[in-house]
């Protein structure tokens, strides 16, 4: 495990930049700034805070499900250009014609954001072939559900992956459930990790409410893979404290659940852990958390004052 | 009894699972979360388990699941969570369900219902709002339907849980909360026929599912100006009453097409080369085709609603064909 | 493993009528009365004829992909409809609609017949959905090839059957190719049966040159899930002699590695089995063969002396 | 020189290979067995395994990984062993390829050719023998192309692999064997414009792959009794032509569209469509359309055969367009 003030600090700040850039949306979207689906990462954000913090954007490569948000500014996009994506102004990363489920930063190398359960599986296999292809030293993160692991997707893309050597680490993000389905009620087995065995890959399970072990294990597989190309299968194990999507009210779960989930908040667990260790007290962690939601606010500031698209550009970006 | 198109619907599959046990509905989160748009309310409570049945999310796992079933004797219901995820078991549909019958030489019929909400709705950008009538309506061995009020889809329903083949059926979400009478009765719309809405002398505004309202608040529009309008709703696409259409169009020698959809390759391009084709002699006008802009859904709601179908441009396609 | 003289003879002339028969086909196929795809199964007739002859086909279910000339016959359709539906005659099992790739007899529980690898596999999952939905006692075998595994509708429709505990075998018939492709070039695995624990399923590999240990691996594996329905996975390795179909000349192997399968041909096995076991001799096997080409020969007279279908046929069949 | 659809082809993919190190081609059978109908034959020889790549049968897999490929910088070349098998691999050409420009608000191109065998060949039944061009055609984001002759396919597709976006391209095994003069120096052919190849008065037919030359064939027979027909090859489906359609259609007054495909919804009929609402005042007759019978295709090769297009029903057609 690391050990490193610098980069548990960094680790904090991106946490708490996506908690409450993600609450703010929560009530952006309560006042129609925002519309759609809409999905929360709140609960989540050790996994891509913690996974993406161990890149280097220059020559790795994310790709992500609709539930991106969180994934976006983990990898360093402006949450201006995000919040005013959400806003649909043309201020926003995708000019406003993306909206929640496709953000994009082509040179931060976030490629997107899909809405379709499953389908940028096989895209990142994409990313992860043109490393290979050009000989570079890259690793792909493709990150997707508990539930769009069932897909055939995933299956047709780990083999490919594994027969090609492909440099990519296939992230299932487990929080439990698939829109309003325990994963347990639709998976065969439990141990989702137990899949890459099939491919002749050593699947592991990882705590994802703790940002550090995620930070770590990703780290180490992907310095790995850097050495010898080939995919890597992590399940990562975390819960989202929100519904579905804004309109889900969650009521397949339960109370105790959610709140036991809390208890072992991502966010909390890092601060107390530097707190224990001296690395960090409450002032100091009152100005982070102030200044994540400075930045938020700033965000849908830019949002709000930024311009609707000018209407002929439905007739744009078809076509290169 | 006035129903929402939401209640219409469930009050079909439920009917019809009442009526034969060996209807079933199957789909992502149909059954615990009662529809991901509350379609199949309180059916599990009803029918319980084994026939209202939780999918894990693959499409092509499940839907060619149904087929199989069907193949064996089942009538299955598929639910879509929306027909955008049709798209990853096309291959089901097409390969499986439209075609075993003929290549069994008869031996297996297919009575099986693929549904769910068609279309786009709001807010929902360029994976979440496509409308694929075009894609199955192409497909000979496919029925395809698209109703536009409660009462038809309750009967159209009822009619394509009976049906003996595969047929896609299409609802839209924005419609779900729609209310309208629907008889008391036991009742079945057949699948096949068109409904006049109004009859007229001028134009005739054919289509189908959603865009009815619009064409029906065009054709109000119009008749205030003294335009006669005969508005038709298709209902059917396949099998098409051709012959509701070419009567129509040879009363007002004029007619526009209304489809939510892309015009490359559509129903509505192939419904306006069919009635030139048929009524060429009696068109004063070509027909005219409203369609959705021809690109993918942008997110933003402006432009969304400049790429959708509206009222104004049914009023516009209209007024051209009468060179107004 | 069984030891009945009756099963044993039966086995043997099932094999025979197969081999004999699809010999036939190829001849036939060279003077132009059979077009086409068209896929033999010269080889691997101890895969189908062991794992249907375990069954009851009055509960029990075959589907096969369009290599399927071998299980058609071992469900003990017509023979003289297998042909005549190559010859695409009216008399054929579809009506000389469905061709080579197509062979169907709803009466036999044969249900095809599949063109699109992969496509029968979903399809299975509902016949076995309709035994369990029924509460019937039969189970439903599921044939597909080495290549077809890779398909993302295996993946989904195995943890689909096992999630509704669906009585059914998923057989890969391993013939080593998918086509020109040695399957140990696309796998990442070379052990397939090793992905049912992807769904809580052991799978197993069996010797697909051995019609005994077909017939009696498939018995115990339905006879089991008979009494407590769920799927099963199994690998059952073969060979085939033939190209991929007709067309193909197989250069992609070597003769040292037909030859060393042709050692070991099913039938032979057999055949050798039983005459040391004093359970047949020469005279009767030679008979026994005579049987076979002569139900073939009479396949393809029946065929050659069937009618055309009315062309007006071309519509009918499409709904129902 | 004289070459075959198949060479041509071959020399295309070879020529741009050499050209471009971020060209390759990937698909089933496409290196070590030289390609199921030997279009890449030579090439795994000349290119290697890293650009000449085999893949298991997994058509959305590695259809997606040629859309993420291209998505990142390369120029992938996606082989469809036939495009029948397309359908299980659409949802990554409509939902990725086709929209993630656009959802990305410009920010990836998407340099992709999708390329195979199109349409029906002989005696493959309903799975083999698909035409698929409408599906891909209704589609805004994609391109589509059909070539006839070797040099179009070979400087077709050419411009395919340097265009900047997704590109269906659509050969037909009947097609491969196929003769012609290609041109001995570098050259392309652009998407997006159509070829006259025949000027005429009477009638015009337009059409596009396999059908072109019963087409010819057909004008020819017309020709023989003084009906003088002006043939159009379509050749680029999306961007279509509508220019050379239509001048030609306001000089004969006539057209027939030949599309070999199921009719409804089809490439063919929104042709029909397009012509009637931009040459209304023009026609002399409604557009004929010939199509393949509205069935899936039947094993038996005789009634194929009365499925498919052919010389005889476009005569039919161009003369009923004549009213003789
Ligand atoms: C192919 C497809 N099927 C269904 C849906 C509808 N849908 C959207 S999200 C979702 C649940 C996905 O769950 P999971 O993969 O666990 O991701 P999570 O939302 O938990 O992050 C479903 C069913 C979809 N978008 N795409
Ligand atoms: C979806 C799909 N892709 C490709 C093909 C072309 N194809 C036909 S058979 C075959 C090889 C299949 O190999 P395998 O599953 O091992 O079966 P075998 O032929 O060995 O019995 C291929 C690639 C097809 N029919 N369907
Ligand atoms: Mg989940
Ligand atoms: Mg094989």
């Amino acid at each position: 495990m690391i050990n490193d003030k610098k980069i548990f600090l960094t680790l904090l700040a991106d946490m708490l930049l996506v908690r409450r850039f993600e609450e703010l949306v929560a009530r952006m979207y309560g006042l129609r700034k925002i519309g759609g689906f809409c999905h929360l990462y709140i609960g989540e954000e050790a996994v891509a805070v913690g996974a993406i913090s161990s890149l280097d954007l220059k020559t790795d490569y994310v790709i992500a499900a609709y539930r991106d948000h969180g994934h976006a500014l983990a990898c360093g996009m402006d949450p201006g250009a995000v919040m005013a994506e959400l806003y649909g102004k043309e201020t926003g990363c995708s000019k406003g014609k993306g909206g929640s489920m496709h953000m994009y930063d082509a040179g931060k190398h976030m490629f997107g954001g899909n809405g379709i359960v499953g389908g940028q599986i096989p895209v990142a296999a994409g990313l992860a072939f043109k490393i290979a292809y050009r000989e570079e030293k890259g690793v792909v993160l493709c990150f997707f559900g508990d539930g769009a692991i069932h897909q055939g997707s995933f299956h047709e893309s780990v083999n490919l992956a594994k027969i090609y050597n492909l440099p990519i680490i296939f992230i299932c993000e487990n929080n439990q459930y698939g829109m309003g389905t325990d994963f347990r009620r639709v998976s065969a087995i439990d141990d989702l990790s137990a899949m890459g065995k099939s491919y002749g890959i050593d699947g592991k399970q990882v705590n994802g409410m703790d940002v550090l072990e995620v930070y770590s294990e990703v780290k180490k597989l992907s310095d790995e893979i850097k050495k010898k190309p080939g995919p890597g299968f992590l399940e990562i194990k975390t819960y989202r404290y929100k519904g579905h999507s804004m309109s889900d009210p969650a009521k397949y779960r339960t109370k105790e659940e959610l709140a036991e989930y809390r208890q072992r908040d991502p966010i909390e667990l890092l601060k107390v852990r530097m707190i224990d260790a001296g690395q960090l007290d409450e002032a100091e962690y009152k100005k982070m958390d102030d200044k994540a939601k400075k930045i938020s606010q700033d965000a849908a500031d830019f949002a709000e004052s930024s311009a609707q698209p000018a209407l002929d550009e439905i007739y744009s970006d078809i076509f290169a | 009894m006035e129903l929402t198109v939401r209640e219409a619907l469930n009050q079909a599959m439920s009917e019809e699972m009442r009526r034969d046990k060996d209807v079933f509905l199957i789909g992502e989160e149909v059954a615990q979360y009662d529809g991901a748009y509350k379609v199949s309310q309180g059916m599990l409570k009803e029918f319980g388990p084994k026939r209202v049945i939780d999918t894990p999310i693959t499409e092509e796992g499940f839907t060619g699941l149904g087929i199989g079933a069907a193949m064996a004797g089942l009538r299955p219901i598929v639910e879509w969570m929306t027909l955008n995820f049709s798209l990853m078991a096309i291959d089901q549909v097409i390969n499986n369900a439209a075609k075993t019958r003929y290549m069994s030489g008869g031996q297996f019929a297919f009575p099986i219902v693929f549904r769910g909400p068609n279309g786009p709705a709001e807010f929902l950008a360029a994976q979440h709002s496509q409308a694929l009538q075009s894609l199955f309506a192409h497909i000979p061995g496919l029925k395809v339907c698209a109703p536009s009020t409660p009462a038809d889809a309750k009967g159209m329903l009822k009619s394509a849980i009976r049906d003996d083949n595969p047929v896609i059926f299409l609802e839209a979400e924005m419609m779900y909360s729609w209310k309208g009478e629907v008889p008391d009765e036991e009742y079945l719309v057949r699948l096949g026929e068109a409904a006049v809405r109004a009859e007229g002398q001028d134009v005739t505004i054919a289509g189908f599912s959603k865009p009815m309202r619009n064409i029906l608040e065009a054709a109000e529009a119009l008749e205030k100006r003294g335009i006669s309008c005969e508005v038709i709703d298709i209902r059917s696409i396949r099998p098409l009453d051709e012959e509701t259409i070419f009567s129509s169009v040879k009363k007002t020698n004029r007619i526009v097409v209304v489809d939510e959809a892309w015009p490359f390759a559509s129903v509505g391009s192939h419904i306006s080369h069919l009635v030139t084709t048929n009524c060429f002699d009696y068109l004063d006008a070509p027909p005219g085709l409203v369609a959705m802009e021809d690109v993918p859904m942008p997110y933003n709601r402006e432009m969304e609603k400049q790429v959708c179908i509206s009222t104004d441009k049914i009023v516009k396609a209209a007024e051209s064909v009468l060179y107004l």
